[in-house]
């Protein structure tokens, strides 16, 4: 195995000062392995532990936390960190070579913090929420694939290795997604997942396949660099491959119209619910797009404005759905459908630290929402919320941060979600999409608005479930509390030209890594901008709590009445789901057919004309030739052989030791013919 | 190198024995009309060529030799041999095919080319520097270092050998067989 | 000494084992016989190690070897001879044609 | 002193060694075994203690008719004896009974040894089939497939013995054992029993097998074989046999003596004395081993044959196997 360390442009842009960060860098690999080995303790010994195996995965993700934390803190400094390690494994042939490593670099170092931070938190909540429950060592054992897996994507310095994490975090999805298979939903939605990330794999697959051949490398730093230098090898099939990437991306991260999946992903668990939506899964499209962001800023441009337009129609059209959705899982989904749809238009528009700083945001106060909602559905037993209604008073802790998570989601100053989307705002003002961006503020109004619905319904009013209702456990609480604070606090990193002490900004973290991404930062608050996206989030809190609050009318009756075209269109989910089933019946039925006929009349007559033709061709030859020419020889032939085969047959007595003096004699022959006759 | 020469040195009056030895036996191994006597003369044999190797200088294989033919390989086919026939006493059965001409032929033409072959390309080559014996420590090294992968090979050989010799020979036992040995 | 006396005794055992083998008709005696050749190559082997005085003892090694697969050989040789009586009541090789055509 | 004479000197000392040494442990077998019965055993003989028994038994043997059976293997039946005495004579040549006393101090001693103990195989394998006799035929079989089975476990507890010595010269690895702790000037010694007494008991175990003793003497039980391969011997010819079983166990003896109590040496003697000294040392080793083979054959019975395969496969050859493991990490490691 060959050791190969990149020093590939680290001596341009802010890369140049940045230090390797000593042996937290050079062994920054245990962070990805660690989930894994974790993964197979689990497998092996966790029936036999005393929390049934839930302990080493807790334990695999502190180190991963704290290891992580290191980084980010090194990261912080001035110089920040930039390293990169990768061995070889195998040569694939044609020059290319399948190596496996690790990169350390601010996007790398952010994404490893994200997914080790929410990732404790879910496993600690998971631990509480998951007691009692079938097959807990195999829910934890494959939570650790899971976050390993995206461990591995995420730290992969080559796309290989990217597509190996991108398929492990596809199949723990599935495992998990399908963990209550006993219900054939649950097993459905699990398929459904996998099929429509399978489907978007293709893409990703045969994109990879094409800049690696035409690259003559997987690395990530090679194709920036070649995309830096525009290069000729690369430019003619750019677009095509960065499509082809981006389709990938679009199955992972739910872009319309891929999304299908992940709203029907809400049968796992609800741990699994957070950490997908949160960390671990969607998160992979958004970084996949981040990390091969050159190749769309200077090469691919064709293929951005496809990307904004599926980012657009996701945040905006994914959103309205969240506000019909009476499972409050579901409206989560669907809301982060729409945020991914925020980052994935950020991110094509050329907002590379816009889009991830709301991946940063998103992922805390999404966990801290999804995991709120586990502890309300694990009072209350029921994912509805006509279920609910009235549990401020029963669960406080659960109520709390519920609404510090709804309201940084809102997007409400100061809170960490008013910032990013703040900073996507201005990103595409700056770049000129002024109708995206304005629809961007139309999504920020809506998701005010289904928010303010959700914690309405869920926690005013009066209770309308079964039982009686109680806080969650503290082992579940203190996560949602541990998340609550960098919910409401992550913003304050990146606010545009503040740079704080000592931890600097979020652009800072991002700038170092090995290619400078040239992108667009706002170096002050363009107020009027803010102004108007934290005005269409209070009018749409506000109209929410109005329509749904304790005083309103009855909610039911207004659904229908307010928006008559509208409602059930969103109640059937634009009929997208019967679209792809439909989909594929009215391809199966026409295709089934035309096949059909070209086979009735096209092949059957040339199949038959050739018949014809050769059956007469065939009786002349009979005639002539073959009865007389052919069989002489085949007959004389066949006496021959026989009467050989009676003269040889002797020899093959079935005696060994004839067999064996023969092999003597022969050798002898071959010996004497050897030496002397030649 | 004249036949005075060679004669003038007593190692090789000792060969000539053990070489006369040898052969003699070797003969009576192929001729023998008893499989018992025949497996006796192959210790002989094998004890002569233990000799020659002792000649040669080389210790360890000669008593590698006896060690493992006349120790082990030899008693093994004594029991074969008894198990299978026990011819003791006079034994009738005909050992030989009636066919000996052309496998006599055989091996004289065999034994003509060989030994034409090793006089035209040896001649009378002497054997010299073999005053001391191969230090045993050259052969472990050599099986132990550069030979160690053969020597696994081998060593896993041997066991499959142990394994399929133990599969082969064994009766399997008839169900009633079975269930009176677990009453027993 | 010369090496070919050592040489030619080998090839005379050997030519003896050749004749042997296919002369017997008792499978056991054919086993003797390819002893004796066995016996006849490592003779061989060393002498022509003692010619050449290698550093590794190459030719003892190969005969220790030769030696040690000779054992396996034997081993599973009167198994087989074993199971063959067994079930045919002799064990004379030139009744097995079951090899035939 | 050419070695052709040297040798022919030694075997001549072999020559009485052996018929003497016979004598007396057939003599202290018989003594042994009555007080062990609370019987008092020879006692008529030569006077005192009945000390010419065995004397007498020979002179009876030699008297005899030297009976050949008819149906026997002739040329066979009278080579027998002879090898399986060729097998134990062969042994005395590389026994070191003193410093500089050993007859020929090969460089590949134990492992000589070892090979040429095992010729006696072929001579008992030889007796029981040229008999010409099913029960001498049964005890053949029965010693060859005992005998095949316990070389291993002799030949594998030796092992240790080497690997501690680094010599296979019996005289070295003598040398080795009093060498054992040493500083400048002076050793403290270390039989190889301290550390290999696993291999010890093994190879004692396995010796007493090889030598047909009670309880390993299903070859020639006679309750159901008669004699075994020995029936039909009588006469000088038994004598042989005989003779040989009990130098057999003596070379044995002195070997298992050499190996692992430090043969001829005692602590704290100079060379210079032990070169007299040093073969009463060694006899007195020996009696020591021999007596316990005495004392175990009048305490145990006998084993049945699968008892007696199963001690061998699944006992002694993998207990010897782990020994040598183990010694070898602990040479690695001293």
């Amino acid at each position: 195995m060959g050791v190969s360390t990149n020093l590939y442009l680290a001596a341009e842009g802010a890369a140049a000062a940045a230090t390797t960060g000593g042996i937290w860098s050079e062994w920054a690999g245990l962070m990805l392995i660690g989930p894994m080995l974790a993964f197979v303790v689990i497998v092996l010994f966790g029936k036999r532990m005393r929390y049934q195996g839930a302990e080493v995965a807790i334990g695999a993700m502190a180190f991963n936390f704290v290891w992580s934390s290191v980084l980010l803190l090194l990261n912080m400094g001035d110089s920040g960190v930039l390293y990169e390690r990768s061995l070889e494994i195998a040569a694939v042939g044609g020059g290319l070579v399948f190596e496996l490593g690790w990169i350390v670099d601010g996007l790398s170092i952010m994404m490893y913090w994200v997914v080790a931070a929410v990732g404790l938190a879910v496993f600690v909540y998971a631990h509480g929420y998951m007691k009692g429950e079938v097959r807990v060592t195999f829910f934890f054992a494959a939570l650790s694939l899971f976050a390993g897996s995206m461990l591995v994507l995420v730290g992969s310095p080559n796309l290989v290795q990217l597509i190996i994490g991108w398929e492990g975090v596809g199949l723990a999805s599935y495992l998990l997604i399908g963990h209550n298979w006993e219900l054939k939903e649950n097993s459905s939605a699990a398929m459904k997942a996998f099929y429509t990330n399978k489907v978007a794999d293709v893409g990703l697959v045969i994109g990879v396949i094409i800049i690696g051949i035409t690259l003559g490398s997987f690395h990530f730093w090679d194709l920036a660099a070649a995309a830096a230098e525009h290069s000729a090898a690369l430019g003619p099939v750019a677009v095509a491959a960065g499509l082809l990437l981006f389709f990938g991306a679009m199955g992972k991260s739910a872009q319309f119209p891929l999304h299908i999946w992940l709203p029907d992903a809400m049968a796992g668990p609800t741990p699994v619910s957070a950490l997908m939506h949160a960390a671990t899964m969607v998160t992979a499209g958004i970084y996949l797009m981040a990390r091969t962001f050159p190749l769309y800023q200077e090469l691919a441009t064709a293929a951005r404005p496809w990307m904004i337009a599926a980012g657009t129609i996701t945040l905006f059209g994914m959103g309205l759905l969240a506000l019909v959705a009476d499972d409050i899982k579901r409206v989560l989904a669907y809301s982060t459908v729409s945020q991914l749809g925020y980052m994935m238009t950020a991110v094509a528009a050329g907002g590379y630290t816009a889009g991830l700083f709301h991946l940063f945001t998103h992922a805390f106060f999404k966990a801290l929402l999804f995991l709120g909602a586990g502890s309300v559905i694990h009072a209350v037993h029921s994912n509805n919320m006509s279920d609910m209604g009235g549990l401020r008073r029963h669960m406080p802790d659960t109520y709390r941060t519920f609404v510090i998570g709804a309201l940084a989601l809102a997007g409400v100053f100061p809170l960490s979600g008013f910032w990013s989307k703040d900073e996507i705002l201005a990103t595409l003002g700056y770049e000129g999409y002024n109708l995206v961006m304005w629809i961007a503020v139309a999504g920020a109004f809506v998701t005010a608005f289904y928010m303010a619905r959700a914690v309405a319904l869920t926690f005013f009013g009066e209770y309308r479930g079964h039982g009686e209702p109680h806080e969650s456990p503290p082992i579940m609480t203190r996560p949602l509390w541990a998340l609550a604070v960098p919910a409401v606090l992550a913003g304050v990193v990146n606010i545009p030209g503040l740079k704080l002490p000592w931890i600097g900004s979020f652009t800072d973290w991002l700038s170092v890594r090995s290619v400078p991404m040239g992108d667009h930062h706002a170096e002050a608050i363009d107020v009027g901008l803010a102004a108007a996206g934290l005005a269409a989030a209070v009018a749409g809190l506000w109209l929410g709590w109005r329509a749904f609050g304790p005083s309103a009318a009855d909610r039911a009756d207004r659904d229908r009445v307010e928006i008559p075209v509208l409602y059930p269109l969103l109640r059937q989910k634009y009929y997208l789901d019967h679209a792809a089933l439909g989909l594929v019946w009215v391809i199966r039925q026409p295709a089934a057919r035309a096949v059909n006929w070209v086979n009735d009349y096209v092949i059957d007559g040339v199949v038959n004309g050739v018949g014809a033709l050769c059956q007469r061709l065939a009786g002349l030859l009979y005639g002539g030739v073959d009865q007389h020419g052919i069989d002489g020889v085949v007959h004389g032939l066949s006496w021959g052989t026989s009467g050989m085969g009676g003269l040889i047959r002797r020899i093959q007595s079935g005696r060994v030791q004839q067999y064996a003096g023969l092999l003597v004699a022969g050798l002898l022959l071959l010996a004497v013919v050897v030496l002397f006759v030649l | 190198m004249g036949f005075e020469d060679w004669a003038a040195e007593p190692l090789n009056w000792v060969f000539l024995a053990v070489a006369l030895a040898t052969t003699i036996s070797g003969l009576r191994v192929v001729t023998s009309p008893n499989v018992v006597h025949a497996a006796l003369f192959l210790v002989a044999a094998l004890a002569g060529t233990a000799a020659i190797f002792l000649l040669l200088a080389a210790e360890f294989l000669a008593w590698v030799l006896v060690l493992v033919y006349i120790g082990a390989v030899i008693v093994l086919f004594l029991f074969g041999i008894m198990i299978t026939r026990a011819p003791t006493g006079r034994d009738e059965a005909e050992v030989d095919h009636q066919r000996r001409l052309p496998a006599l032929l055989v091996s004289a033409a065999l034994f003509a080319l060989l030994s034409w072959g090793l006089l035209s390309q040896w001649g009378d080559t002497t054997l010299d520097g073999i005053t001391a014996g191969t230090p045993t420590s050259v052969l472990a090294e050599g099986l132990l270092g550069r030979f160690v992968f053969p020597f696994e090979v081998v060593g896993f050989v041997l066991l499959a050998a142990l394994v399929g010799g133990i599969t082969i020979a064994r009766r399997d036992l008839s169900p009633a067989e079975e269930r009176e040995r677990e009453s027993r | 000494m010369i090496l070919n006396q050592f040489l030619i005794l080998a090839a005379l055992l050997f030519c003896m084992g050749v004749y042997g083998l296919l002369v017997r008709r008792n499978a056991v005696m054919v086993l003797l016989s390819v002893e004796l050749m066995l016996a006849a190559v490592n003779i061989n082997l060393v002498a022509l190690e003692a010619f050449w005085q290698t550093s590794e003892a190459l030719g003892q090694i190969l005969a220790v070897f030769i030696i040690t697969i000779a054992a396996a050989e034997v081993g599973i040789g009167l198994a087989i001879i074993l199971l063959i009586f067994r079930n045919r009541r002799s064990a004379n090789v030139d009744e097995l044609n079951l090899m035939r055509w | 002193m050419s070695p052709w004479l040297a040798l022919a000197i030694w075997l001549l000392v072999v020559a009485t060694i052996i018929p003497v040494m016979g004598m007396a442990i057939g003599y202290a077998e018989m003594k042994i075994s009555a007080h062990m019965q609370s019987r008092i055993g020879p006692y008529f003989a030569g006077g005192r203690f009945g000390w010419a028994q065995l004397i007498a038994d020979g002179v009876k043997f030699f008297q005899k008719e030297d009976l050949v059976p008819e149906n026997a293997d002739r040329p066979v039946f009278k080579m027998a004896p002879v090898l399986v005495m060729v097998g134990t004579v062969g042994l005395f040549v590389v026994i070191p009974f003193g410093p500089g006393l050993t007859p020929q101090n090969l460089d590949l001693g134990i492992f000589y040894a070892l090979a040429i103990s095992s010729v006696g195989t072929i001579g008992v394998l030889m007796a029981g089939w040229s008999s010409g006799n099913k029960y001498s035929l049964m005890g053949g079989l029965r010693a060859a497939g005992q005998l095949i089975a316990y070389e291993l476990p002799l030949v594998l507890a030796v092992v240790g013995v080497v690997i501690l010595a680094g010599t296979m010269s019996l005289d070295g690895i003598v040398q080795a054992q009093i060498s054992w702790f040493s500083e400048a000037g002076w050793s403290l010694g270390m039989p190889f029993v301290i550390v290999q007494a696993v291999g010890l008991g093994v190879f004692f175990v396995a010796s007493l097998a090889e030598l047909s003793r009670i309880p390993f003497d299903m070859p020639i039980a006679e309750s159901e074989l008669v004699m075994g391969y020995l029936t039909e011997y009588s006469g000088f010819r038994f004598l042989f046999f005989f003779l040989a079983e009990f130098a057999n166990m003596f070379t044995l003896s002195a070997i298992a003596a050499t190996l692992f109590l430090g043969g001829y040496w005692v602590p704290g003697v100079p060379d210079s004395i032990l070169q007299f000294v040093g073969p009463l040392v060694l006899l007195g080793k020996i009696a020591l081993f021999i007596f316990v083979s005495i004392w175990v054959r009048w305490t145990f019975p006998r084993f049945r044959e699968d008892q007696l395969q199963t001690l061998a496969w699944k006992w002694l050859v993998p207990i010897s196997l782990a020994n040598i493991i183990v010694t070898g990490v602990l040479k690695v490691v001293l």
